[in-house]
C-alpha cells in the first residue's frame, strides 16, 4: 500500500521525520536509522521527481541521517581506554526530535485554546471615544508597521531618496552631536572613544561623514600632518539662539 | 447549528447588540433569530429595557434612528468620564509615522519629515514633544535654520532600549514588515510507497 | 460628583467594562470607584459573573491578560457569527508552532527558533508581529546582537490567559515537576481548563 504525502502537511524536515516515525510505529528512542533514512530520502526523491524545489532545510536533515547511518555502520572501536561508553550517534537527533515534538504538541494545545477563545466576541473599538491623556500605549510593532507603511508610500511617490542605512549610523550621528554639544571642538580621534567593535567604528565614521555632508559639523586640519578637529555648526539646543556659527 | 437547542432569545439579542458597531434594525434581528417575528422581538426588547432600568444594571438598550443600540446609563456618565480620562492614550497614525521617521532618520528637520510623509506635520511634532518622545537636538545651519529633531531618553525607556542601536535596523524591519505574502510550502503532492515497510 | 448619591457599584462596573476596549485591571476599577477596595471589587465581579451565567444573559465578564473584560457567551457564538458574517482568522500551523516556541522559551532569537523548528521563520515572525502577538524585548548581547522576541499582552488575550503562568505546561516539564500542572481552576473559563487537562 502507499500513502500520500503532501508537502504542505509538514512544517519542515523534523515534522516529516516525526511523521515517518509515527506512521511506521517506530520507537523514537531506538530509531532504525537505515530504514528511516531510506524512507526519508524516498520522500525527498519524489519531491524532486515532481520538480519541486526541495528546501535546503530538508537536505540538511538528509545529510544528518546519512552521517548517523555511516557512523552506525562502523564497527565499534576497540575501546582501549574504555572509560566512557561510545555515545549513540542518534542521540543528538533524537533530542532535537523530542524537543520539536514538545513544541508541536504545545502548538496543538494552543490551537485548541484558540478555537475556544474565538467563540468569545469582544466589543468593537469605539471610534467615537475621545482621545485620552492617560499613560501612553504604543507597541514597538506599531512603530515598525508605521515606518514600513510610510517608507513604502515614500518609495512609491519617489520624491525622496532612501538609502538603506542601518540605524547604527543615525545613532552615532546623534551621539556625535550630543558629544559636541558639551565639548566643542573635539579632536577627530576622540569621537571614537569607547567604540570597541569594528561595526561601531564604521558606524561612527559613516555618521560623521553624513553629518559633514549635511553641514551639521565641520572638520578642520591646520597642517597636513596635524590633528583633525571636528566642530559643531548647528546651534546647541540648550544654548541661546545666535550663538552658533 | 439549527439542531442545537436554542439559547434564550434575550441572551442572543444582548450578544448581538454588544458586538455591533452600529444600531441594529428589527429586520436584522429577525434575520439572525430565525423563527422570531419582528413583533416578538419588539416585545423582547421592551421587556429587556424595563429590566435594565434596575439599579444594578449599567447598560441598557435604547431605540435610536435606524434601530437599537446599547448605551451606558446616563446617571453613570461621571464614572465613565473619569474612567476614560485615565485610559491609555494611543498615538494617532500621523504621530506614529512621524515618530518612526524621526527614530530612524534622526537628526531630521520638519521639512525633511514632511518630504517623506508627503503631508504637513506641525501639530504632530508638538504632541510628540509634549509627550516627551522626541527632543530638539539643535538647529540646522541652512536657510531658515530649521530645528533638528531626535528621539528622547523617554523614548528609549518607553520601548525598553538601552540606546538607539537596539532599535530594529532597517534590514530587520524589512524582514518583519508585513507586506510580502508568506507561505513557503509548495502545494504539490508526493506519493510515498509504503512497500519499504515490507522488507 | 462625589456629592451625588452613588449608583450601585455593580452598575458602574458594567458600564466601565462596556466602554473599555482593553481588559480593565482591579487597580483601575479601584481608582474610579473611590471607596471600594480591590477585595470588594473582586467579590462584586465574582457575584456578577455568577449572575451573568443565567440563561437570559448574553455577555459575561472574564478574567484575562491581567484584567477583566466583557465577552459574549460561547454558546451564542453561532448567532454572533451569523450576525457578523465573518469568521475569525486562525493562525497557520507554522505560526502556531513558532508562537509556542516563543511563549515557552522567551526571550528567544530567530536563529534559536529556527534551530528548534528546523526551518526558516521570517514570514511567520512577520505575521506574528503584524497581529501583535509577539513583541521585541531587546537584543541578545552576542555576535550580531540578534533581536529577542517574547509574547505580548495581546497574546494573553488571544488565548484567554490571565498571565503567562497559565500556559499549559509542556509534557516533559510536567513529568518532572507535577505540581506545576496543578493550578487554580480558572473561574472564568471552563473550557480553558478542559483543554489544558485534556492532553
Amino acid at each position: 500500500m502507499s500513502y500520500r504525502v503532501q508537502l504542505e502537511m509538514f512544517e519542515g524536515p523534523l515534522d516529516l521525520l516525526l511523521y515517518l516515525i509515527q506512521v511506521n510505529e517506530i520507537d523514537i528512542y531506538d530509531i532504525p536509522i537505515a530504514k528511516i533514512t531510506e524512507e526519508y530520502l524516498g520522500c525527498l526523491a519524489r519531491m524532486q521527481e515532481l520538480d519541486l524545489e526541495v528546501a535546503g532545510e530538508f537536505l540538511v536533515i538528509a545529510a544528518t541521517l546519512i552521517h548517523i547511518k555511516s557512523k552506525m555502520l562502523l564497527p565499534a572501536e576497540e575501546s582501549e581506554g574504555a572509560e566512557a561508553p561510545e555515545e549513540d550517534p542518534r542521540k543528538e537527533l533524537v533530542e532535537r526530535l523530542l524537543e520539536y515534538r514538545r513544541f508541536k504538541e504545545a502548538s496543538m494545545t494552543l490551537e485548541h485554546l484558540e478555537s475556544h477563545q474565538q467563540l468569545h466576541f469582544n466589543r468593537p473599538a469605539d471610534p467615537g471615544s475621545p482621545v485620552a491623556d492617560g499613560p501612553l500605549e504604543v507597541s514597538l510593532s506599531e512603530l515598525i508597521r508605521a515606518f514600513s507603511a510610510v517608507m513604502e508610500r515614500a518609495m512609491k511617490a519617489a520624491v525622496f531618496e532612501i538609502t538603506p542605512e542601518t540605524i547604527n549610523v543615525g545613532e552615532r550621528m546623534v551621539a556625535v552631536l550630543d558629544r559636541l554639544a558639551t565639548e566643542n571642538p573635539l579632536p577627530f580621534i576622540a569621537l571614537f572613544d569607547g567604540a570597541r567593535t569594528r561595526s561601531l567604528l564604521i558606524a561612527t565614521f559613516l555618521g560623521l561623514l553624513e553629518l559633514l555632508r549635511r553641514g551639521l559639523v565641520r572638520a578642520r586640519q591646520s597642517d597636513p600632518d596635524g590633528e583633525i578637529t571636528v566642530y559643531r555648526t548647528m546651534e546647541a539646543a540648550e544654548g541661546n539662539d545666535g550663538r552658533a556659527a | 447549528m439549527a439542531e442545537l437547542p436554542d439559547p434564550n432569545p434575550l441572551a442572543i439579542l444582548e450578544a448581538l447588540l454588544f458586538v455591533s458597531e452600529a444600531p441594529v434594525t428589527l429586520e436584522r434581528f429577525a434575520e439572525v433569530l430565525e423563527g422570531c417575528s419582528k413583533g416578538e422581538i419588539t416585545k423582547l426588547l421592551a421587556d429587556w429595557q424595563e429590566r435594565c432600568r434596575q439599579e444594578d444594571r449599567g447598560v441598557l438598550p435604547i431605540e435610536v434612528a435606524g434601530g437599537y443600540r446599547l448605551v451606558t446609563k446616563p446617571e453613570l456618565a461621571p464614572w465613565v468620564q473619569r474612567f476614560r480620562g485615565t485610559k491609555a492614550a494611543k498615538l494617532s497614525k500621523a504621530a506614529m509615522e512621524t515618530l518612526a521617521i524621526i527614530a530612524y532618520k534622526q537628526p531630521i528637520t520638519k521639512p525633511e519629515i514632511e518630504a517623506i510623509r508627503g503631508v504637513m506635520t506641525d501639530g504632530v511634532l508638538k504632541t510628540l514633544v509634549e509627550r516627551d518622545l522626541i527632543r530638539i537636538l539643535g538647529r540646522k545651519p541652512e536657510v531658515g535654520r530649521p530645528i533638528l529633531y531626535g528621539t528622547s531618553r523617554a523614548f528609549l525607556e518607553y520601548f525598553g532600549f538601552k540606546d538607539l542601536s537596539e532599535l530594529p535596523t532597517l534590514k530587520e524591519i524589512e524582514a518583519l514588515a508585513p507586506n510580502v505574502a508568506e507561505k513557503e510550502a509548495s502545494q504539490s503532492e508526493v506519493e510515498v510507497d509504503d512497500t519499504s515497510n515490507a522488507k
